[in-house]
């Protein structure tokens, strides 16, 4: 059955017990928050860059497993990455899920998600965190 | 209810299409219908003297007949509209002039967001008031409810005939009579009601009434509002155009009659073709047994997942064939995912009604919804097909102790 | 151009079916396309993460990008609307929040009425100023009347691309320069232009162009509007409900991005899916030659005019494969029987722009128009009918001497 | 060819030469003006009723030779016949144009119009006048 590609361990651990959850009052923090309203998965994400390098990210939001899994595993993977390298995992991530080419090794815990590419109804629950990440850094990038 | 073959996505595939309060499937001989307008009628309505266009006009109001005649209206009571939703809208645009500061508008938490939405923004830009009918504790609007509210300041009563997520049925002909006697004027959503049952708009005596053709066999693109004769007489248009028209001068011009009033530019011809052979075939089929059929179906679903360990129904007294239930502690897209793999189409997600959601305390819900083409085979195969979720979900929380 | 065999109509009956202008014929590919909806991913979309519904909604999708990459917009552009008429209401409706006593709308008598009604109405609830360019002898909009009427005054310049009477293509490129100067915002209606010409919205450079699909070889219930993207963000929607919603309160709510925004409630989703086949199959023909092939028809057929004894041709000048005129002393209707009996079709009438005819003293004409599926011999077939028409009523004035 | 069917001689006779054409300004007429917006036909028509009979008919407009004529027509048929007459003469002739049994003998000329029957694109052309008539009988039931 293919359900356990979709949905490995660790995605359901992440979901179940997220890390780095709930959001901070600090200024300093960029903060983007993405509605699917196809579906009601609601994502909040709140980055903290600071010399060029992604110190912090939180999360808040709900909806499905996969969608909440997401955010979760983006904020350790990407945490403590020069902006340059987040970016360029978020960039491999997104070519994963669209089936096209990418680099697993870049990936980290977030190849978890490789599976999501045979269920293209799921493609968006898995990409919204990582499009509120993106939005963060860019609207950082406008406030400069 | 054997009509099955009648669809060809179920002779292609072995489905268990539960998704139908969204749109149901189309049976061939309406496809088949449109099909013969494009191809030996396929010319303008209205306009054309020659024969082609005059044999698409009449099919065109031939159809026009047969949508009135199932909701036993008359023929120049219909609009035909892009769906429920343009429906609604057209009415609230309508009657905007009439609208005003003090003036109340009743509506209530049951609403699709089409029959919200209009109703929120014409309070808003007319200043009007927007109250709302108090539900049951159930989640039913009741004419004692409507009693608590109604004043004579109130001049619009817009509510759901059937909810499409607690598939309850609303005393639409118990509460338009005491809204006409306060002077008040009565909109009826029958997006999820005209699909399923005998609907009499007489009997009910509202002044508006607006379904979908895509929702009950239908092609997509068509939807009808039923208006009472002196209101589409009275009322502005709200769109503008070719069709509509009688005389145009350079600063102003005069209308039709209606319902072509409000019908503006060209109509969903082959649209409006295939929704009047969907309400015959419907007619034929009988709508006291569609309604018969979908209770028994549903009345099934309720008693098997009663038997289930694990999940949360949310509108056991459900009226219609419709049965909004969550496996707990799963979100329903995953629940979802799982049922497609095993050909269960099933709907996640706060179905257009937010306020229902808040209402429920959920942020999104499983909803299946049955029709003509369902059958007891798709109910176990849900039923199997929520057990399989629910026990795969469950054993990632044993990995996690 | 060799297509005949596309059109089922054509390949039943023995016509020359010249009312293109009203609505196209459609070909097989397209009905199939749209079959192939029901009967293979008949479901909603935008909503459902099952299967079905999330293919429905990938053609939905990739329907509106073939229609964006048509006139050269990007997809968000594009929104789906009934058809022509509906999106120059809804540009209308979405404009009234911003004009006021002391503006200028500027249109034409040129315009069909569903590019003259909106704005006629919209200047009587807005109390602006409602100014026609003024038309040059032979009936045309040029620059230099533009110029001679546009002022800072000036907010909306609503035109026509080809007039659907007269077949003339306005300079629309240039008007919109020349209006934007001003700080007018420019509508084009190309429900007479988008079927039958290469068309770019970017080298235009108009904020909003609208076209319906039936006149282009797509099914009837649909059409599109082009809208600048930041016109379409700042503007309000004008129906609200199902799919344009992001959040829902009691009293107020958010929208969704634009396109989604003015999509209210579902879609006419087995339309634009055909709608994108249409447009498709037109890029396959390529709208170079396309625009070729019908100027040939009609140059050919102003010709055979011509040489006919009593015939009047009002716009022997015309850019498109629109040809109008009166056989003299005879009704067009009279001739239009004529003619269905030898098998052309043919429109007679004002065709929903009696300011054209005003503007040619006429209270009806006849209107050949041209498309790819016709050739010489529709042309041959149509003079043979007028021949025969135009002696048959002479024989009555005979008899009346 | 059935076009000689539709187009019989005293029909153009009476659209090139239309009897009692042309409105009167006088309160004891009741005028009734129908367009048929689809084609553009435009009649009016104007009754005097006296005791009962129906004692003129006058009409205007513009349209194609069926629409006009049949006014024409309408005008001679029935002038100086009993209401009464008048509308069973109109019903026969409705009878006629949807091709239902119909008295030949009460219509008088108006069974030049028998052809339409297979025209019918054109029925609403023969039937606008007569539907006019009966309105400007009505309205002057109203009025009363
Ligand atoms: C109760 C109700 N009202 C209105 C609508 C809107 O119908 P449509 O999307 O066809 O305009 C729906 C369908 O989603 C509905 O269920
Ligand atoms: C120039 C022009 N504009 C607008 C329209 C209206 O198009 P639709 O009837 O498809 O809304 C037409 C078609 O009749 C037209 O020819």
């Amino acid at each position: 059955m293919k359900m356990q590609n979709l949905y490995r361990q660790i995605i359901m651990e992440h979901y179940k017990r997220p890390r780095n959850k709930g959001l901070l009052e600090d200024d300093r923090y960029v903060t983007e928050h993405i509605r699917n309203p196809s579906c009601g998965d609601d994502v909040t994400i709140q980055t903290l860059l600071a010399d060029g390098v992604v110190k912090d990210i939180r999360h808040e939001g709900s909806g499905c497993s996969i969608c909440c899994s997401s955010a979760s595993v983006l904020s350790e993977v990407l945490k403590d990455k020069p902006l340059e390298s987040a970016l360029e995992v978020s960039r491999q991530y997104k070519g994963m899920l669209t089936g096209e080419d990418f680099d697993a090794d870049l990936l980290e815990d977030a190849i978890a998600y490789q599976g999501v590419q045979d269920f293209p109804a799921r493609i968006k629950c898995a990409s919204i965190a990582w499009q509120a990440f993106e939005s963060t850094v860019k609207a950082g990038d406008d406030d400069e | 209810m054997d009509v099955r073959r009648d669809f060809p996505v179920l002779d292609k595939e072995d489905l268990a299409y539960l998704d139908t309060a969204a749109t149901s499937l189309t049976p061939r001989r309406v496809l088949h219908r449109m099909d013969e307008y494009y191809v030996n009628y396929s010319a303008n309505v209205h306009r054309g003297v020659y024969r082609l266009s005059h044999e698409a006009t009449r099919l065109y109001e031939d159809a026009r007949r047969a949508v009135a005649g199932f909701v036993n209206a008359d023929a120049d009571e219909i609009v035909f509209t892009r769906g429920a939703s343009s429906a609604l809208n057209l009415v609230a645009k309508a009657y905007e002039p009439e609208i005003g500061p003090g003036d109340e508008i009743l509506i209530s938490e049951l609403e699709h967001h089409s029959n919200l939405l209009p109703w929120q923004q014409l309070a808003k830009r007319t200043g009007a008031t927007l109250t709302y009918i108090p539900l049951t504790e159930e989640g039913r609007i009741t004419v004692q409810a409507l009693k608590s509210v109604l004043t004579r300041q109130t001049k619009l009563v817009a509510i759901t005939h059937v909810s499409n997520v607690m598939g309850y049925e609303t005393p639409v002909r118990e509460l338009s009579a005491l809204a006409h006697e306060k002077g008040a004027t009565v909109i009826v959503d029958a997006a999820q009601s005209a699909p399923h049952m005998p609907l009499d708009v007489r009997r009910i005596d509202c002044d508006f009434l607006a379904f979908s053709s895509h929702k009950m066999l239908g092609p997509t693109g068509v939807g009808a509002l039923y208006g009472k004769r002196r209101h589409l007489e009275r009322l502005e248009p709200v769109e503008y155009g070719g069709d509509m028209v009688e005389e145009t001068g350079l600063h102003d011009a005069t209308w039709q009659k209606p319902p072509l009033k409000f019908e503006t530019g060209t109509p969903p011809i082959a649209e409006v073709i295939g929704f009047g052979e969907a309400v015959r075939y419907l007619e034929e089929l009988g709508l006291e047994a569609v309604r018969e059929h979908e209770k028994q179906l549903a009345e099934y679903t309720l008693s098997q997942l009663d038997a289930m360990e694990g999940i949360t129904v949310y509108n056991p007294t459900t009226d219609s064939g419709i049965v909004t239930f969550n496996i707990d502690g799963v979100h329903p897209h995953d629940v979802v995912t799982v049922l497609d793999q095993e050909g269960v189409s099933l709907r996640a997600g706060h179905h257009c009604a937010q306020l229902v959601m808040a209402f429920l305390n959920q942020t999104a819900t499983l909803r299946a919804s049955f029709y003509v083409y369902n059958d007891h085979s798709d109910v176990d195969r849900l039923v199997r097909g929520l057990q399989k979720a629910r026990d795969f979900f469950a054993g990632f929380e044993e990995g996690l102790r």
